[in-house]
């Protein structure tokens, strides 16, 4: 690890309707972006419960996205407010341990915004390479 | 005729210094359409384009180098091009291998060792002042009070440098000028391509800027205004704002009143870089407004049709016929609307119209005047009232 | 506002309660009053739910001691349960309680809740070396609070009070029908009731108690100056344990004695599952699993999900933590965990401006967005 | 059990295999615990990949499968179905991992890539073997559909369906079915007109037995599933019964009120009542309307002031008093007397002026004979019901009016020996001549109403007296005729007089007297009126003093303006301390600065600045500070009566505790105005009648309208001044001559002419008259229907832009710049030219004058443009060749026709052809984008033309091409309500502002939610062939859901697991669909598996775990996230 550069580790949980399509059609549109992020389907970002995040850290991820839609354009309604809500509790219990805000990010990228998602994961890898390492699996066994 | 390939060569460098976006043009002639030139001389941007996009001889002679970056392109094109962009890589490219306007030698050989494009000395930087005390910044200003080359060298513009001096000692601003230590924004470099010496100034400046911990800015030039805040400004907290937008601050917050009357009739001229580049239309026109017995005429183009000056994009170092000179067109217009006085904002513009006057001679009908110089003389001043 | 009454002790403070609390019952204004009472084992003081006015004879209201925070109690005995009840409680017992109501494990309608006035308490092993050899600890108790005992070190008598106590900035308990006062007011001469709620008013009214618009004079400067104390430690506390744990690895270290034994979250009043997802098969890990992890980090603490486990209960129930310190009086290897918990709750509380404990027309901290 | 697991890595061509090393990663997978099987494979989506899978399973006994190929929402179901075809539950033993869009195509570097496969892929195989047996939920569907939009592309869609058999509902917003095709002339590249091939389909779904079509409707509301879906549909008022209308178009040929066409895009104007065009299908006529204008919603008695303004601008007097005579009794008398709430309110201010609707009301009154004014007709009560009113002035008469209209014998009681009350006592001739309140009474007693003057009840005859006497009801309006007291030193005084009494010896004797140097105390209506009659009876002097500051003074502005005008000082904020008296006589006055009149809450309250004082020397005081009740009435009978005289009733009723006794009028509510009167006294009648029938005084009784949906102020609406009221010159003014003349004929068209009609219908009801199938119902509601269906289609269409504010372009500035759709009007055979293509008047833009020269037609206007809409609006270069082919066919040959464009797209089956032969035809074809239109000439040829301004960017020349009409090709948009059909119908919505569909090329008739699917424009831009395949495209998704008769719906739902559940009811809060209810003997909380969609809500929040979502539990959810993240930690 200290001869290569640090390369984060990111886990992405994106509601299938929005974020997963996105990511689709940045695929199917050919947009190139760092292979740091690993995606997993999830039917709505509501769904994400904060314990996916929290273990996400302590198997060694260095930073978890969570895609959602658009206010107003959720599939579910309103599940991705509830996602907002959960992002904001778990920032600020993880925040108090001294893990950055920045290593959790929630973004709203639509169906149509291949680009969007590219923009975002090239986006946050950067800012987790500047941020490093996230020590927590190292430190706190799962 | 004679069959030809295509020089990707020559496009590619084009591409390499930033003119990337001259691949989406979809050659509809908008640009070419709203392009002040074609009006006085034959030019075609779509035209440059399409040559550059083949590498293609011919665009790098007189025509590259005519655009005045007045922006009018940019603001219509559908495909959202940014030729202002895309004309800097063009000239870069051309000026690396040494062709380009033997007139730009003598302003970048000032640039390189005085910090500005008039052959002016660096120490004089602030003499425009006299027999003004100028006061020195430090972390108590508010405001880093940043003068134009042109401001400070040129005689004409001299006089609206102490009319935004007074200006702003009558309304109390806390404000201080870093003096000869500030160096030219380097916009005209920068748009005619000369890369290294825009980064020189640059750097000098911002290094200037974060010794003193410079934050917000009052510029006297648009092209300040434009360099600063969208280049400079990138990833910092720097923030420049035009006299004309801070005056109008003033006098809505009752700082500065505007008592004296200037019975005459006036025009107004924007600038490009404040009008088109920055979105500034109203403020200096309130400013006129505010001004007790002035009737504001409006030429037909006006806002965001705005007739350029001729002055940037390194135009003011041209030499260019009077028949082609918008400036000269520019008055005309002026004329026309039985204006006394046409008024702007912009030190580029103030010289280029005062030129053109002479030229015409019509120094009896119209005099151009910068908006400071009317609202110095409109002010109340404590002692007067 | 509320009206007072002074009931006169002449030295037997609990005698005096239960006279009023006997009236309760024979008035038939509740058919029981849960309330502690001393056991006649090691002097134990435990919730009593109690029926007869007779049995009131034992009971101990403002012992220094809380074996548990009754709030599930109060809540398992109004819950399918019509008859009135009145419970005896303290403040944070009332405020846990309420977090309760609010997620329909209790109910408050047919309850009287008396809040009595807190000093704080004993951990329980003190209290017991205490009560062994002091007659009338609970009197003596108050006496030396109310002449400024604890005020620097936290001892009181020879021992030292809990530390979620003393940080605790409600010595009275707030939204409550009745409250039984203490705090200003010399109690070997008289205590007070104070009748706070409209259906407090109603339970005067019908004990056709005299009162007054007046209570103790000294009260409020008391209570201030309690509140402030214990609010500057609180302060102090929190800021010394956050700078010990603002990392992961600080987190790891207050935690590492964590053996699983989940008894934190079985002393909590907030923590209001049936079963907890830390015991559900989620969590069961099987041996190989186990191997991998030790094998792809080189070594494995266990048992494992220790961080897990706590941070996963900041998050499920931090809003809703009243600061009792049962989970810290609970832990057997000595676990700070009312202070790692409401270091989070800060934080957390105030993202939502959330105050647990608060009136039940406020919406629940969980809730957020619904339909 | 140990777990099987197969592993197969598709190579998909090099789609995959360019950046992955596939066979490295099935060797690297072959060495994961439990894989048995591992391999890579060129294309598993082929039928040899998936037997690959078939086969293995039982050869190898697999348990579970990883697919490892493109994204899931791919190929999931098809490897799905390979295990199943393999004997596993597809749920429990598949998993697809995405190894091409999320790896292969992002990612350049194929170490890189190939590494992130194997992650994906190991966290795949962990999760696999923790998946558990799902089945599918099956479903009837309802074979119904639901349709929304009327265009080409929802008929379409609706004739296909119903042909095979099966119901639809058709739903349209606007009143007829067409859409924008039926507004196009002719359709390219065939030129076949649109209406020969539009209306026969309009004509078709109109009559289709098993089409419901739901015109003037829209859907408010979708929930269910699909197949089994409630759309809940609003049915507008069209206040048109459609089964009695017969389209015989009597209605709209008397209607008054004019509107631009929508349906010819403002080139043509319409009625308020109408139909879009005349092919519309349905034929039924529609009434346009909006909320009630505000000067009906404001006036007191609801007097329907846009509906006579109406009809006089049509010229019907008569007509329009009548409408007047429906809410009030004295058109004439209110039509001089009234402030005119209704004239503050009025929204024609917001352009110029109000109107002056109380003169119109008096000029209409005026025109008509009253001795020949027909009656109504009435329908004779029984004689038993018979009502008595007590006071003859504007309630007791309006009372009485409106009784007798119902049929009642009513008897009016006057003490007096004149009727009319304050309007003949209080109000001076001049103001209001007796000859007009005249012979409003005198209509009131043709109406059968007994007039019995003198006759004062109280002493006499008592309230209970008529009671006895037979009266069923009794209505008190004894109004207030007494005069307040100053309460003040002197005020007995000789020389000091009461307003009202001053007045009524005025009006009644004419024999009042006054001094020379006259004070008036008061600053009302009644004060000023004082004043002016003093003035004309011989005053020199006469002053008024208040306790009021100007603006503050209760009279009414324009009659102080009049009084002053005459003469008559105003002195304000003085009130009067006492006044100066010698020898019995009054002499003057003492005042003392009035420093406040109201108090905080605006009650009145005034307090004084003693110290400021002065002292009035006159001969005469009036004092006209208010007025009381006079209660001789009540004598001897059992009255409610408040103590200082006025009646108790209740507000909205006016009905008294005593049954049977009403009260109304300034005796219930004080002082007052006439109009306030009129209208207690007609609500007070509605109560009579309700009480003597029986019915309940409240229930159901009509609400006053509200509301502030008005019609939008209208564009040609230019500033016009408010007519001036005529008046007799100031110098003859001595008399009591009436001093308003009156508009005259000509003032009043003009003026009426104003009226912006804020309602659109105003309700005047000429069309009810002139409908002789008795179709049209004013009062009908909307309708609110709930339609089950099992399948959507939207076809909602697109919106033109609107070129105005691209000022480049000139369009609203220069009146030939037409858009697209103005010029297919102008074109069409039912627009505004009857197909001629001829230039519009400046002056008018309604009028069109003579055919063009010549014509530009600008491409790409709003469209090919990041400024506007970066796509391609696909349809504008054929329809622009069409225009081009149209002006040489209809103007002739010599006009000159320019279209500019950027690129020419002709992609269609004969589209090419088209553009030749139109070429052909000496189009001149201009290739570069127009960026200017202008008349600033440059040139004399330019002079009056348009000058359109481009790059030719062939000859790379710069043109100015000067014509006389340009066309805009304007970008088609998403419709403005994009947004919110999306979110009732759950579609997703593309960058491009278009509906989105599941997938570009394989599903581009379906959407996100299962069920609904989208046909034509509404999902992008596209011509009507287009259109037309995706409609049929959709109606054949919607047929095969309603011929298989039953839906799989996916299994991945929410549980709650009973045992842990503790039933704190949270996820019953979060759950949007309401798909969670509380078991009450079990105290936990159960998912209802219908209703649930599965989005986890409840399991995100769930702290115990006990609601899950099937297939994504917290154990699969961390298998996941293991296999992702255990490698690279131990690196």
């Amino acid at each position: 690890m200290s001869e290569k550069q640090f390369e984060p580790n990111i886990v992405a949980f994106l509601c299938n309707w929005c974020t997963f399509t996105a990511a689709d059609l940045a695929g199917t549109s050919r947009l190139i972006y760092p292979s740091n992020v690993k995606i997993i389907r999830m039917m709505c970002s509501g769904m994400v419960d904060p314990k996916y995040v929290l273990k996400s850290f302590l198997e060694g991820a260095d930073g978890v996205f969570i895609g959602g839609c658009w206010p107003g354009d959720c599939h579910y309604i309103n599940g991705n407010m509830k996602a907002r809500r959960r992002v904001a509790l778990m920032h600020e219990v993880l925040e108090r341990f001294g893990i950055e805000r920045d290593r959790l990010w929630l973004r709203w990228v639509a169906a149509s915004e291949g680009n969007a998602f590219a923009d975002t994961v090239t986006a946050m890898t950067g800012r987790l390479k500047e941020l490093g390492p996230c020590r927590v699996s190292r430190e706190a066994v799962a | 005729m004679i069959a030809v390939a295509p020089m990707p060569e020559l496009t590619d460098l084009i591409l390499e210094v930033g003119g990337h976006e001259l691949q989406v043009c979809m050659q509809c002639g908008t640009c070419t359409a709203v392009c002040p030139w074609p009006r006085v001389k034959p030019f075609s941007p779509r035209q440059v384009i399409r040559y550059m996009a083949f590498g293609f001889e011919g665009f790098e002679q007189e025509d590259l180098w005519n655009c005045v970056t007045c922006r009018t392109c940019v603001q219509r094109c559908p495909r959202g091009i940014d030729l202002l962009e895309v004309m800097r890589a063009a000239r870069a490219v051309m000026l690396e291998s040494g062709s380009g306007p033997r007139t730009f030698s003598g302003p970048l050989a000032s640039l390189r060792t005085e910090g500005n494009p008039w052959a002016g000395e660096r120490q004089e930087r602030y003499g425009f002042a006299a027999p003004r005390p100028v006061p020195p910044y430090d972390t108590d200003k508010d405001y880093l009070f940043f003068s134009c080359c042109t401001q400070s060298y040129d005689p004409r513009n001299r006089r609206v440098g102490t009319a935004m001096l007074d200006i702003l000692n009558t309304a109390g601003v806390r404000y201080g000028c870093l003096g000869a230590a500030e160096s030219c924004c380097g916009d005209q470099a920068r748009r005619i391509g000369a890369q290294d010496v825009y980064d020189d100034v640059k750097q000098q400046n911002m290094t200037l800027f974060e010794e003193h911990g410079v934050r917000e800015l009052i510029v006297a030039s648009p092209h300040c205004l434009q360099t600063i805040n969208q280049d400079y400004a990138k990833g910092t907290e720097l923030h420049a704002t035009h006299y004309a937008t801070f005056f109008h601050r003033l006098v809505q917050d009752g700082h500065l009143i505007l008592s004296k009357p200037i019975e005459a009739k006036v025009t107004y001229h924007d600038p490009c870089y404040l009008g088109r580049h920055a979105g500034e239309y109203e403020a200096p026109r309130e400013l006129l407004r505010a001004i007790p017995g002035l009737q504001l005429l409006e030429m037909p183009r006006n806002r965001e049709r705005s007739l350029c000056c001729g002055g940037g994009g390194g135009g003011i170092w041209l030499d260019v016929p009077s028949e082609e000179r918008f400036s000269v067109l520019r008055v005309q217009e002026a004329l026309r609307t039985g204006a006394e006085i046409i008024a702007t904002a912009c030190p580029y513009c103030t010289a280029m119209l005062e030129d053109a006057i002479k030229n015409l001679d019509v120094e009896h009908a119209l005099r151009v005047l910068d908006i400071a110089e009317l609202v110095a003389q409109s002010m109340t001043t404590e002692a007067g009232q | 506002m509320g009206q007072y009454t002074a009931i006169q002790t002449e030295g037997h403070i609990n005698q005096a309660i239960a006279d009023v609390l006997g009236k309760l019952l024979d008035k038939g204004v509740v058919s029981a009053v849960l309330v502690p009472c001393q056991q006649p084992h090691r002097k134990a003081v435990m919730q009593t739910l109690v029926r007869d006015p007779e049995a009131l004879a034992h009971i101990d209201p403002f012992a220094p001691v809380v074996p548990t925070n009754s709030a599930r109690l109060v809540a398992t005995l109004t819950h399918h349960n019509d008859a009135p009840v009145a419970a005896v409680v303290r403040s944070c017992e009332v405020r846990a309680f309420l977090e309760l109501v609010k997620l329909h494990q209790g109910c408050a309608d047919n309850l009287l809740i008396i809040g009595i006035d807190c000093y704080g308490r004993y951990e329980n092993k003190d209290y017991f070396a205490l009560a062994a050899h002091q007659e009338d600890l609970t009197t003596r108790f108050l006496m030396s609070m109310a002449s400024g005992a604890g005020g620097s070190d936290g001892v009181v008598l020879g021992a030292p009070l809990a530390n979620a106590c003393r940080m605790c900035e409600y010595p009275v308990a707030e939204p409550v029908d009745i409250r039984l006062c203490a705090i200003g007011t010399d109690v070997t001469q008289q205590v007070w009731f104070e009748w706070v709620s409209e259906k407090g008013l109603r339970a005067m009214e019908t004990l056709a108690l005299p009162s007054q618009e007046q209570g103790p004079q000294a009260r409020e400067s008391a209570i201030a100056k309690l509140r402030k104390e214990r609010m500057a430690h609180r302060d102090a506390e929190l800021a010394a344990f956050r700078s010990k744990t603002d990392t992961m690895t600080g987190l790891a270290d207050v935690v590492a004695a964590c053996i699983n034994c989940y008894n934190c979250r079985v002393a909590c009043p907030a923590c209001y599952c049936k079963e907890c997802v830390f015991v559900t098969d989620t969590f069961r890990h099987d041996g190989e699993q186990v191997m991998r992890w030790a094998f792809h980090r080189g070594h494995l603490k266990m048992p494992t999900d220790t961080v897990f486990f706590h941070v996963t209960r900041m998050l499920h129930m931090s809003t809703l933590c009243v600061g009792c310190g049962q989970c810290s009086s609970a832990c057997p290897n000595d676990i700070p965990v009312m202070e790692l918990f409401r270091s989070v709750a800060e934080r957390t509380q105030a993202r939502f401006a959330y105050v647990p404990g608060s009136l039940l027309t406020r919406k629940t901290a969980a809730g957020g967005v619904s339909r | 059990m140990q777990e099987r697991i197969g592993f197969y890595i598709c190579h998909c061509g090099i789609n995959i295999a360019s950046r992955v090393r596939c066979p490295e990663v099935a060797e690297y997978v072959a060495t994961l615990p439990d894989v048995v099987v591992s391999r890579d494979y060129l294309f598993m989506c082929s039928d040899p990949g998936q037997e690959l899978i078939e086969k293995d399973i039982p050869a190898y006994g697999l348990t579970r499968v990883v697919v490892a190929s493109c994204s899931p929402r791919m190929h999931e179901n098809t490897f799905r179905g390979a295990v199943a075809r393999g004997g596993l539950n597809p749920f429990r033993c598949f998993h697809h991992v995405c190894v091409r869009e999320h790896v292969s195509w992002v990612h350049t570097d194929m170490d890189e890539a190939t590494e992130k496969a194997k992650t994906l892929v190991r966290a795949g195989v962990r999760r696999v073997a923790r998946q558990a047996d799902l089945f599918p939920n099956t479903f009837p569907v309802n074979p119904n559909t639901l349709i929304v939009g009327g265009g080409i592309a929802g008929m379409q869609a609706a004739l296909d369906i119903a042909s095979a058999g099966y119901h639809v509902y058709l739903v349209e917003k606007q009143p007829t079915i067409g859409g924008h095709m039926l507004q196009y002339d002719k359709t390219f590249p065939t030129l076949d007109c649109a209406a020969c091939i539009g209306t026969p389909k309009m004509v078709s779904v109109g009559q289709n037995k098993n089409i419901d079509l739901l015109t003037y409707a829209e859907v408010e509301e979708l929930s269910g599933f699909i197949g089994n879906y409630t759309a809940r549909v609003r049915k507008k008022a069209r206040y048109i019964d459609a089964s009695k209308c017969t389209g015989c178009g009597e209605c709209t040929k008397v209607c008054p009120v004019d509107k631009p066409n929508e349906w010819d895009v403002g080139t043509l104007k319409r009625h308020a009542v109408y139909r879009s065009f005349p092919q519309a299908v349905p034929i039924t006529f529609v009434i346009d309307k909006n909320d009630r204008a505000p000067c009906v919603q404001t006036c007191p008695a609801q007097t329907n002031a846009q509906g006579y303004i109406a009809l006089i601008k049509a010229g019907k007097y008569l007509e329009a008093t009548q409408l007047i005579l429906e809410k009030l009794p004295f058109p004439g008398s209110l039509g001089r007397v009234c402030p005119a709430p209704c004239e503050a309110v009025c929204r024609r201010k917001k352009v110029d002026e109000p109107l002056s609707i109380r003169n119109l009301k008096r000029f209409a009154a005026d025109q008509v004979d009253w001795d020949s004014l027909p009656l109504p007709p009435i329908e004779k009560k029984s004689e038993d019901d018979r009502v008595a009113v007590i006071g003859s002035g504007p309630a007791g008469l309006s009372a009485a009016y409106f009784l007798a209209r119902m049929g009642y014998p009513v008897s009016v009681f006057e003490a007096l020996g004149v009727a009319g009350g304050m309007m003949r006592t209080g109000i001076p001739d001049y103001r209001l001549p007796p000859a007009i309140l005249e012979r409003e009474i005198k209509y009131i007693e043709r109406l059968g109403v007994n007039l019995h003057l003198n006759t004062p009840i109280g002493k006499d005859r008592t309230v209970d007296d008529l009671f006895h006497q037979g009266f069923r009801a009794v209505f008190v309006a004894t109004g207030t005729h007494g005069d307040a007291k100053l309460g003040i030193p002197g005020e007995d005084a000789q020389g000091v007089m009461a307003g009202v009494a001053f007045l009524k010896r005025q009006n009644l004797a004419g024999d009042a007297r006054v001094g020379e140097d006259v004070v008036v105390i008061g600053g009302g209506a009644v004060a000023i009126d004082v004043a002016r009659v003093a003035r004309r009876i011989g005053a020199k002097r006469v002053r008024l003093y208040c306790l009021e500051a100007c603006h503050e003074m209760p009279a009414w502005e324009e009659e102080v303006h009049a009084a002053k005008a005459e003469g008559i000082e105003i002195h304000n904020t003085w009130g009067p301390a006492q006044i100066l008296v010698s020898e019995g006589k009054a002499r003057g006055i003492e005042f003392k600065r009035c420093t406040r009149v109201f108090d905080d809450k605006k009650r009145f309250s005034p307090a004084y600045d003693e110290a400021q004082r002065q002292e009035v020397c006159c001969d005469t005081v009036l004092v006209a500070i208010g007025q009381r009740p006079d209660t001789s009435w009540a004598e001897g009978s059992n009255v409610p009566l408040h103590p200082r005289g006025y009646v108790q009733a209740d507000e909205r009723t006016f009905a008294t505790e005593r049954p049977g006794l009403f009260a109304g009028g300034e005796v219930y509510t004080g002082p007052s105005i006439v109009v306030q009167a009129v209208a207690n006294g007609h609500e007070a009648a509605i109560s009579i009648d309700r009480y003597l029938r029986g019915e309940d005084l409240l229930e159901a009784r009509p609400e006053r309208p509200k509301g502030e949906q008005w019609n939008p102020i209208p564009d040609d609406a230019l500033p016009t001044p408010r007519a001036k009221m005529p008046e007799i010159a100031l110098d003859q003014r001595q008399g009591f001559e009436e001093v308003e003349l009156g508009f005259t004929e000509a003032q009043a068209l003009e003026e009426a002419s104003r009226c912006i009609a804020c309602g659109t219908c105003s309700e005047c009801m000429l069309c009810v008259a002139n409908c002789k199938a008795q179709a049209i119902d004013h009062s009908m509601k909307d309708e609110v229907l709930n339609l089950d269906v099992g399948s959507v289609i939207v076809a909602t269409g697109f919106d033109p832009l609107d070129p105005t504010p691209m000022h480049e372009y000139g369009y609203g500035k220069y009146s030939n710049v037409y858009t697209n759709l103005e010029f297919e009007r102008l074109s069409n055979a039912t627009g505004p030219t009857a197909g001629a293509l001829l230039m519009r008047d400046p002056e008018n833009r309604y009028h069109f004058t003579s055919p063009p020269s010549s014509v530009a037609i600008l491409h790409c206007i709003g469209s090919r443009d990041v400024n506007h809409h970066e796509y391609c609006s696909r349809t504008c270069c054929m329809y622009a060749l069409k225009y081009a082919h149209l002006l040489k066919d209809k103007v002739g040959h010599d006009v000159l026709v320019y279209n500019f464009y950027i690129d020419m797209r002709c992609f269609g089956k004969g589209y090419e052809e088209f553009y030749r032969r139109i070429q052909g035809e000496g189009v001149r074809m201009v290739r570069g984008k127009a960026t200017r239109v202008t008349d600033e000439a440059e040139s004399p040829e330019e002079e009056g033309k348009l000058v359109v301004e481009a790059e030719d960017t062939l000859t790379g020349k710069l043109l100015r091409v000067p014509v006389d009409m340009v066309v805009l090709c304007t970008a088609m948009e998403p419709r403005k309500d994009t947004v919110d059909v999306a979110r009732t119908f759950g579609i997703s919505i593309g960058g491009d502002g278009f509906f989105l569909e599941e997938h570009p090329k394989l599903e581009p008739v379906s959407t996100a939610t299962a069920g609904v699917f989208l046909a034509g424009a509404c999902q992008g831009p596209k011509d009507i062939p287009d259109t037309v395949a995706q409609a049929k495209a959709a109606a054949s998704m919607a047929q095969a859901l309603t011929s298989l008769g039953r839906v799989e719906v996916q299994p991945m739902v929410s549980s709650i697991d009973e045992d842990i559940c503790v039933g704190c009811k949270v996820c019953i809060g979060l759950c949007p669909y309401s798909a969670i209810e509380f078991d009450d003997r079990r105290g936990i909380s159960v998912v209802n598996d219908a209703v649930c969609k599965g989005c986890g809500s409840c399991a995100g929040y769930c702290p115990s775990g006990a609601a899950k979502i099937r297939h994504f539990t917290d154990r699969q959810i961390f298998g996941e996230i293991e296999g992702l993240l255990v490698a690279r930690s131990a690196s």
